[in-house]
Formats: C-alpha cells, structure tokens, sequence
C-alpha cells in the first residue's frame, strides 16, 4: 500500500527523521489554526498519487487567513481522480537547496538501492531519465544495512557528480547524512517497504536536512507482518481513496488480485501471466477486456465463485472468459466453484470456459455434468467470448 | 541431458506433510522424480507418503544425501526454508511458494549467493526435464514430454500452455523451467539460457517473458552477444495499460521501463523472433527445427 | 555492567520474552502485598553476584504472612558482601523442567555464541565442564543473526544430547523457541551486552516457556551509547553495591581502571599487560601490591594526577610504583603529573618512577629538575619501592 | 625479510589530522615508513604533514595505491573505519584504538573475514619491522633494531620492554608485533606464529601472552604439532587474583580457563620454554640463539 505523505511522515518522525512541523486539516478552519502555530506554512493535498504542485494541491500561505484560503480551494479538489479528503499544513522551510533521497527495490539487483542526488526536487524524475550520472547509488547488503562508510562514499559521489557544489559544507553533510540514510534503510526494512523516498530533501538555510515531502509503499506480500499499521493507515486513506476505482476497492475488500479494464469482455484466469496473454487474445480478436482478474495458483471452489461474483459487479460485463490451466490450481475446484456461482448467483451472460492441466478431465467431466461445454484451447474460447458479448451488442 | 535436474537428482520437500506439498509429492512421484525425504520441523521421525519426513533439511541431507529442494512452505517462512536449504549443501532450490515478502527474498538472495546455491522462484511453478523423468514443482504431469525444446518463462500458466501447444506439434522439451513472477528472482533468462547453451539435448529454446523489470532487456544482451542455439521470444501482457499492476509483483510498467515494446524490440534487435501468440510459437519453432526429435 | 535479575527481566519483557509476574520489594510489607497479589511466590535477594540459593538468600512463600517473613530475612543479608536492598517477588511457575538458554561472548570465535541445554538450572556449571556435549551452540552471524531454521537446529541438537527426552513436544519447542533466541540475541546486540542469560529457562506444566532468571552484562567499551539505561540502571544498584569495594566504587566514579589487591605497594603504570608484569615483579621481590591501576594509553598528565589521588586513598599503601613505558603515553605528560600530584596532593610516602619510552628524555629531565629521581629498569624499581615499603613498616 | 608490513607497504592513515594521528604519524614517518595518505571525511582535499588527505579509504587507495591502514580514530567509528579499510581493498588494518565496543568488533571480523583481510588489534600498539624501516603504529622508534627475534604479544607496554632489553643485548626484531588486548582480536598468536614460521630472518619467535581467553593455548597447540623455530614464552598476570578484570578486557580469570596456570603448562607441554621475567626472556633468547644478527 501506499502510504499518504503526512502517514509517509508520522512513520519518518518514528525512524528519527527530522520533517517540518505541521498538522493535518480537515476543515479551513482547521488549517488557519496551523498557520497560527506555524507561521508561514504550506497547504498541501494529501491524495495517494504524484503530480499534486501542477494540479495546484500544493500552495503557500503567509498568514492564517491565507491558509484558510488554501485550505477552502484544495479540500475536496479533484485531483487525477482522487477528491482531495485533508491538507497537511506545514511550516515553510527556509530552503537552500533540495536534495533527493530514496531507497527502493531495484529488480535488477535483486536488492534494495539507496540513490541521493543533488539535483533532487521536482526534477528528479527527468534527472533520471537525461543524466542519471547525477544519482549516486549503493547496493547494501541487506544484513547489514548501509555502513557508515558506505552512506559517506555515496555522498562523496553524489557531490562529486555535481561537481561538488553541495551548499552545505561536506562534513556537516557527511555527519547529517549518515544517520539519516541509516534511518530510513531501517524504516524500509522494518516496514517491508518497496520504497521509502524523501523528495525534497530539504537543505535549509541553517544548513539541516529535512525531508520536504515523503513516499512510502509497502509490500502488498508483507502486510500479514504488519496488520495493525496497514489496517490503521488504510481505514484513513479509505476517504483519500474516494477517486479511486469503486470495482477495484471492492475487490481489495475481497483479497482479489483485479484490475478494471473497462471493456465488456470479463476475464478471469490462473497465474498472471495467463490472465494477461487472455487479455492479449481477446484483444487480438477484437474484444475489449473489462478486467484483469487472477485467481492464483491453488485457488479452491469458493475463490472461483468470489471471482465471478466480482466480475459480475461490473455493469459493462457482457460475457465472462474463464481461463484455466491447471497446476497448483486443480480442474475439478475451479469446475465446481464456476457451476455454485452460475447457481447461486443466476448468471445470465455468457460463460466459456476454457481448462486444461491437473485435474482436467475431472473438472471437464463436471462442468459437462452441469451443463456447461468448455472450450478446448484458448484461442478458440477468446474467438468464442468476443463473438457471443458482440451478439449481445457489445464492442466489437 | 537436460539442466539444473536428471535422474540422479535426489530431491526433499520443504512442507511435504502439507495438502499442497503432499499433492504434488505426488504428482513428483508420480512422474518418476527421485523424491528421497521430507522436511517438517517438529514431525521429523514420522513417515509420509513413504518416504521419511525429518525436522530439519541439514538431518535430510545427511541421511539421504538430497541434492535439490522444493519449497511449499507458507509465505512467512519460505525464504527461511529457502535459506536452511543452501546453508545444508542442496545445489538447486525450488521454491513454488508465491507471496513471498520481497525483502525476505532479497536477503535470502544475498544469502545464497555467497554460497553459490541455485535458486528457481519463488512463485514458480518449477522445472521438469521429462526425458529424465524429474519434475520439481507444480508442472502438470502430461505436458512433459522428451523433446529438443528447452522452455523458459516467467509465468506457469504459460509455461504449461506452452508445452501443451508445442507437444501436440510432437515437439517436447529438453528441461521447461519456469522462473517465476515475482520482482526479486532466483534464476533470470540469462542464467537458464547460459544453461540451454551448454546442454546438449537442447537444439532451441523458447523465451516467454513478461511485463515489467529489465530481465528480458538483458537476456536480450546476452543473445545479441552471440547466443549458439535459435531463441524464439514471447512478451504477454502487451495490451496491458501502462501504471497498472497487473497481478504478478512483476508485472507493472512504469513508463517505457518493462514494457512489452520495450522488451520486444530488445529482443528483436538481438536477431530473436518474437511471436505474438502461442500458435505462433510453435509455427516458429517448426520452421528453425524442423524434424522434432524422436521420442 | 551486570543487571541486577529484575533490571535483566525489565530488559527481557521489552524484548518480548516472557518473564512471571512480580514486583521489586525494598520492605516485608511490600513483599506481602506481591503475594496478595500472585499467590505463592519466589521471595529473592537482587544482589549482583550468583549463589543466592545456596546462601539463602531465595525463598519460597505460599502466603502474605510467608512472604513477609521471608522479605524479612533476606532484606539486609549479607550475600558474599553484598547487602541485600531489595527483593523481586514472583509468582511461583509450575516447573515441569529447567532449561538453559544463553547469548555470550565467545572470545575464541570472536563471536556471540546461542547456547541452549535441556541440562538447565542450578548445575549448568557443572554440566558444562563434566558433559560439554549436552550443551548444544550456535555461532550466528553478527549481521544477520540467528535464522529461524538455526534456531530450530539448535534446539534440534540439544534435544538429541539429552537423548530427545525434552518435556515437551518438539513442534511446541521449535515454535516457542524461534522467537525466544531472535528476542534474546537482538536484545544483546542493542544493548551491546556480552552476555544475556536465561538459566532456568522454565518449561511450565502448561508447556510455556518461562524466564526464571535473567544475566545481563553490558559491555563496558558501548556504555557510551547507553548513557541513560546505564545511568538510570547504575543509581539503582547504588544501594545492591553497598559490599562493593568502596576504593573500586570510588575509582569507577573517577573513571579509572583499578582493582583493590590488598597490600601495601601501589602500582601505576600504563598498559594492563604492563601492569600485571608490575604487580608479578614486586610479588616477585617480595612485596604485597595494594592495587592495579592501569591509565591506559595516551595519558595525560592530569590522568596520572586523578590516579596517584586514588592509589593514596586506600589507607594501606605505604609506596608508590609507577611503571611507565611511552608509546601513546608521553614521558613528559607523565612528569608533569607525578609532579603536580606530589605537590597538590603533599605526597609523603616513597614515589619510585620508572619511566622510559617516547618522550623518555624529556620525562626524566623535568622528574630529576623536580627532585625526583627515577629508576632504570623495572626490576630495580621493584626493588627499590619493596625495600622502602619494607623500611616503613610494611610487610615484606 | 620481515612479516607483515616491509619497506614497500604504503601505509594511510585514517584519522591523521587528529591529535595522536598527528603525533604518531609523525614517528611514523621519522622511522622512514612510506605514509603516503591521511584520511579524515570532510577534509578531503587538504594537506597534512605534507601527505594528502581524502574523504574515504576508496578515493585514497586510487589516488595512493595505499595497501595497509593504520587506524587511529575514536572508538565509537573505529569498527567502521576497519571496515572501510578492508572494502577498499587494503590488505592489512592496524587498528590502535582501545575502547572499541566488542560487538562492534565481532561485525568488524565478520565483515573482514570474507574479504580476507588481515588486521592487527584493535587496543595494540600495532606493528615494526625494524630492518624495513617500516613501523604501522605506536612502538616507540627507539626500540626498533634489526635482528633475528620474531615478536609477538598482547600488551603494547610488555612488547616495548621485551623490545628494550632484548636490543640492550644486541637482539634485534624481524617483525615485532602487538596484537592486542581485547577479546575480539584480528590476528591471534597462531596467525602470527604461522607467519613468523614461513618468514626466514626470523630464528626465534618471543610470544608474550597474559591471563584470559584461549589464544595461548590455542598457539600452544600449534607449536606442539611441530613448529620449525625456537619460542620463547612468557605470561604477565600470574600473581592476578581469579575474577578480577585486569583492565585488558582481555585479562580477567575464570575459574580455571585463561588463568596463567593453564597458559604456562599448555606451553610447556608443547616444548616452549616459558620465561618467568623479561630478563629470563633475555637470557634464553641468549642460549637459543647464541649470535645476535649484526645490525
């Protein structure tokens, strides 16, 4: 999941990460109150998703009615399709320069990175892309996190890459630095977290670091590890969540890997990279997916009838694909879960079932019992599903 | 011949006394696969399917003299299973466990590393050399077939379909070996084509890569560096929209990184034809080796 | 430093091992209270030294008016001299077996060593110099720590020494296990500690695994990064330390390196082997050495100053000894230490300086300037203070 | 000949511009030892002593092609420092620091142990091989002669005084090395007496231990499987009473392991003679080896 910057902070500030003060407002009111705190401050939209400056989500207030301003403007903003629910409201950093820090995983070497640069804020991005010389990076190892010596070599590159024009002077970076870079390893790490990136990492005019703003995502597989956190943070993303997918939010509900496609043509499959090359082929037959939905390896009967019950919650669905190949996931349970929910649920569009592999006869030899004829390969049952959702007037 | 597994492979089964490990025991049995012991902590000294369960792979190893490991122990404690495997001496781990948190895998990586084990997986459905009668993993029993074919892919699902298409086409395969899905891999494309490339019985080898991270980008390098055996591609997930996540912890792109383009046009440019679908791959296969090999 | 066993099982219950309840007592009346509270309970000496058993100084009340009386007698008993301040009432577990679970510096490794032993309790000693073997060892490595699957190998092996008779299931101790030697290890990494013992490990009637006792020792070297524990732990055992060594107390406030032996001769010098040699040498001549006072390495002169003030606060000492060899260590800081301590402090008992090294040359010129005549070589300096301790009625 | 460190090591410093790195680098360089870089992060870029100072051990090593460390920063980053030394690529770290926290120094070892890096101490007075002009450390400059006598000790002092009287009788030192007192140490009495063995200026080896730990017993073994040069022993602390810690971190008595007792016959009974005073060192280093090498 993906946490919301100032839930992104709350976690910083455990990890001993210094960050602006601030409060999050639900109200102008609210936000006024901050900016009499505070001070100067800035107003900014808390929406799980980048590019929230250039949607005009993020604004200066000098004053508290500035900030009340702010605040009445941002809140319940649509932003890329999230209503904006909170701002957070922080005292404006005296800012000399920005930094980026970030630990991600990097598939490539199969191991977390630490990348700073001095060309960080906004930019970054496009840094990475033109002159990613300008990233410094280390590879820990992940036993032992980042050595001290380590964090400082990247340091030293990083400065290096821009001609060591670092703003502050090298050891008050140095001795910032490694704390910091130790910090947020640990806080990945002890998050399971895929990504924890300060972007800007501010240098302020007293020469401190402080992160600017903050991302955090956390390992979908590693949420069992951390039930109390994710259910906390997620029943307060729930009202940032509003622009998202409805279908989508009801599946995370159901702990279903789908995606919505918006097409007519449902689709639902074991192992992802069949559900995709499914979509591939009824794409290559001139139908429009309205989903991508994968079962799993060794989904039982009830999985299966959670799946089409889930499909068929979408009212553009015209027809479902069910395709099967059995592994882990045997012929028999996913026969059995698709004849209980055509029963149970009174499935009225068109069904084709295509499965082969563990369990096949079994599963074919009960799916004919009940009535219902599988397709043979899966070209065939993707020709098959796009031509019956055509004849009901779907696209085509 | 065949790679990473033959009929001399002895193999233990993290979790065998589970209902997935005991099913496809099996199954592994089943196909003829050398199974020689279990691995449950806490039921060592009991007997499963047959064969003796112990609590701990450093006991299995030193009375049965296992070579390869399966895993099909439960998310939390895969790469523990994953890493008490290799500190035990076994060569080849298989691990078909999916949802496997990434930082677990990421250190067990650097684990087995420093102690040059083989990892395949996780969220895998394993490999099978069929003219060697050995499967580890979850491959269906009657898609192995004794062929000139070596398969890898990132996805199980295919990689059965695969076979299944390729072997009605009377092609079998050399070892079908199925990388895995998720973002941090034992095995790339690069090291199993390293593989094919040594091994005799393959005469080609089938790629089926996906969305997502760079692992065909690279295996793409290795091919255009000079590769000794005709490579035929397969990108799934092409339609996919970009941004979206698409089921495998693998399968996003983000950008141009990952993407099917991307991954396509690297392996074009390595002179490897891609196919665009599965019937395709076997017309490919029938024009650069023409006569299947007898089985 | 040593914890006291409730500050260790403070520690342990942070940690996440499970500790019985109970509650420190510094009156009988308190210790009543606790067993109003918990029922029957343990009544025992914190003191911080072993033995307690043996010398009484733990015992069993099945009531208020049992625990009162038992409070009673070991409150202000003398345990190998150390008076006891307080005690720790606990509730008294149901032991169905006594195991032995310790993290320890293994000097011949260099390395923490896990050991686990169903052969625990009261005999673990004995046990490991009569049966080594029955004492199962993990050596983990210092980054990762111990693995799961070790843990379990580990318990595997002890449960084998003792013939797999263990009390209870194996699944029941694989599981319980795990988590207790993670918590354990991890507790002796943060807090530097080179020992964290749990002896007995009790297995209860309900088949729980229970810290009985608990052995802390942190390493003196990290006290720097434990300011607070250390302080906050240390005013607390003020009062056990009252049979401490009042000279040892005195000289760990000054923050010196010293042992009170008991003689007459005081022996300075800097560098431990250094010192042992010198204490060997005046046994050698026939002298009794009052103490060892190691100023270490790069002594300044108001170090050597602070240590001659020390030496002369034990009553006994009849002649001082300081055998300096430069490396670190400047003659010329020396010198000018012994100088001023003799003149602050008006020394009167005979001062023999041996003294070469770095800055050897410069030494000596400003001892012999001040009237000080130092000696050439050890052995002759050893001799000489003997002889001049002797002369003062000192033993001989 | 020498072990260890000779008249081509090209030492760097870390923690130069401090105060005692300052001082002993100065010896250091009066013995004639080739410093050829400091290191203090954040004073990269600047000079000292003469000798250029960088941020990391990586840049000075590519700029100096240094290859053994000398270490003088404060305890709480001397682990580190070590550990930075051995990932640069240095072969030798000498690490003069006392005070280190002992499970800093059992990370350290792991660390160095699989990069195969040699290191000395920490809590020593480092190492001298007189006939190289090459000292890494705090051992006086005077005390250094050429000569026949390997040394090697725990304490820094004993080792200068073993060095003193021995010179005053013409014996100078191959190597003299102090390993340290604490009880996670780099080189043990073992390693160096194995080094000492292969080395062929040295015709004696002086090894002085004292109370605690099993590093002298340990050696002893060694010599008593057949060891190819005289040893001369000598153990400090035997009038120590049991269970005190005598400062060493090291010298502290346990029952009856590390007591000088133990030291002392598991020495004897490998055919070491043990000396009882540094002047009874003198006197057999006198009958084993009756000419001192001319100097």
């Amino acid at each position: 999941m993906k946490l919301l910057e100032h839930q992104a902070k709350a976690q910083f500030r455990q990890a001993g990460i210094e960050c602006p003060m601030g409060r999050l407002a639900h109200t102008p009111a609210e936000a006024a109150e901050a900016a009499r705190e505070f001070g100067r401050v800035v107003v900014k939209a808390q929406v799980p998703i980048g590019g929230r400056g250039k949607a005009g989500g993020v604004k200066l207030a000098g004053d508290e009615e500035e900030a009340r301003r702010a605040a009445e403007q941002i809140l319940g903003m649509d932003i890329r399709g999230f209503t904006v629910p909170a701002v957070l409201c922080e005292e404006a950093l005296d800012i000399a320069r920005e930094l980026y820090l970030g630990v991600a995983l990097d598939r490539d070497r199969r191991s977390l990175v630490v990348m700073l640069s001095f060309a960080g804020g906004m930019e970054i991005e496009e840094v990475a892309e033109t002159s990613p010389e300008k990233i410094a990076k280390l590879w820990p190892d992940p036993f032992s996190g980042p050595h001290p010596f380590e964090i400082r070599q990247l340091a030293l590159d990083a400065l290096a890459a821009v001609g060591g024009e670092g703003t502050l002077p090298k050891s008050k970076l140095l001795a910032q630095l490694v704390p910091l870079v130790q910090n947020l390893y640990s806080l990945c790490q002890r998050l399971d977290a895929t990504l924890c990136e300060i972007n800007p990492l501010v240098v302020t005019s007293e020469q401190r670091l402080i992160a600017g703003d903050g991302k955090v995502e956390i390992d979908q597989s590693a949420e069992f590890r951390h039930h109390d956190l994710v259910k906390e943070l997620g029943d307060d993303q729930e009202a940032a969540a509003s622009g998202d997918d409805p279908l989508e939010v009801e599946a995370k509900r159901r702990g279903l890997t789908y995606v919505h496609l918006g097409g007519d043509v449902g689709v639902i499959g074991n192992g992802a990279g069949l559900v995709m090359n499914t979509l591939d082929l009824v794409k290559q037959h001139g139908g429009e997916p309205a989903n991508f939905l994968d079962i799993g390896g060794g989904a039982k009967a009830e999985v299966v009838r959670n799946a089409l019950e889930m499909v068929l919650l979408d009212p553009a669905v015209k027809g479902i694909f069910v395709n099967i190949f059995g592994g882990i996931t045997r012929g028999d349970e996913v026969a059995n879960g698709v004849i209980a929910a055509r029963d149970q649920l009174g499935i009225r569009v068109p069904l084709v079932v295509r499965m082969t592999g563990t369990r096949e006869e079994e599963g074919r030899a009960i799916l004919e019992q009940a009535g219902i004829v599988p397709a043979v390969s899966a070209p065939e049952a993707a020709e098959k599903i796009v031509q019956l959702v055509a004849a009901q007037g779907g696209r085509r | 011949m065949s790679i990473l597994l033959n009929r001399e492979s002895r193999v233990l089964v993290q979790g065998m006394t589970g209902s997935e490990g005991t099913f496809h025991t099996e199954q592994m049995l089943a196909f003829g696969t050398r199974v020689v012991a279990g691995v449950s902590p806490g039921k060592g000294g009991s007997e499963h399917l047959g064969l003796p369960v112990f609590d701990s792979v450093q006991e299995a190893v030193a009375k049965t003299s296992a070579n390869v490991a399966a895993v099909f122990v439960p998310p939390p404690f895969a790469a523990d299973a994953i890493m008490e495997a290799s500190a035990a001496g076994v060569e080849l781990v298989v691990c078909i466990t999916e949802l496997v948190p990434v930082n677990d895998m990421v250190r067990a990586r650097a684990f087995l590393s420093r102690r040059g084990t083989r990892l395949v997986g996780p969220n895998c459905p394993g490999l099978m050399s069929p003219g060697e009668r050995a499967k580890v993993g979850i491959i269906p029993n009657q898609n192995g077939q004794e062929g000139p074919v070596g398969i890898v892919s990132r996805s199980g699902t295919l990689t059965y379909e695969i076979m299944q298409a390729l072997g009605r086409s009377g092609y079998g395969q050399s070892t079908a070996v199925g990388i895995g899905g998720d973002p941090v891999l034992g095995l790339s494309f690069s090291d199993v084509l390293e593989l094919f490339a040594a091994d005799p019985e393959t005469g080609l080898v089938v790629m089926a890569g996906e969305i997502g991270g760079a692992d065909e980008e690279r295996a793409a390098e290795l091919i255009g560096r000079g590769y000794p055996k005709p490579v035929i591609g397969f990108i799934s997930g092409r339609t996919a929209p970009p941004g979206k996540r698409m089921g495998h912890a693998g399968a996003i792109i983000s950008g141009n990184t990952g993407s099917a383009k991307s991954k396509v046009e690297a392996l074009e440019r390595a002179g490897v034809q891609v196919a665009d679908t599965i019937e395709q791959i076997v017309d490919l296969v029938k024009q650069r080796l023409p006569k299947p090999a007898a089985v």
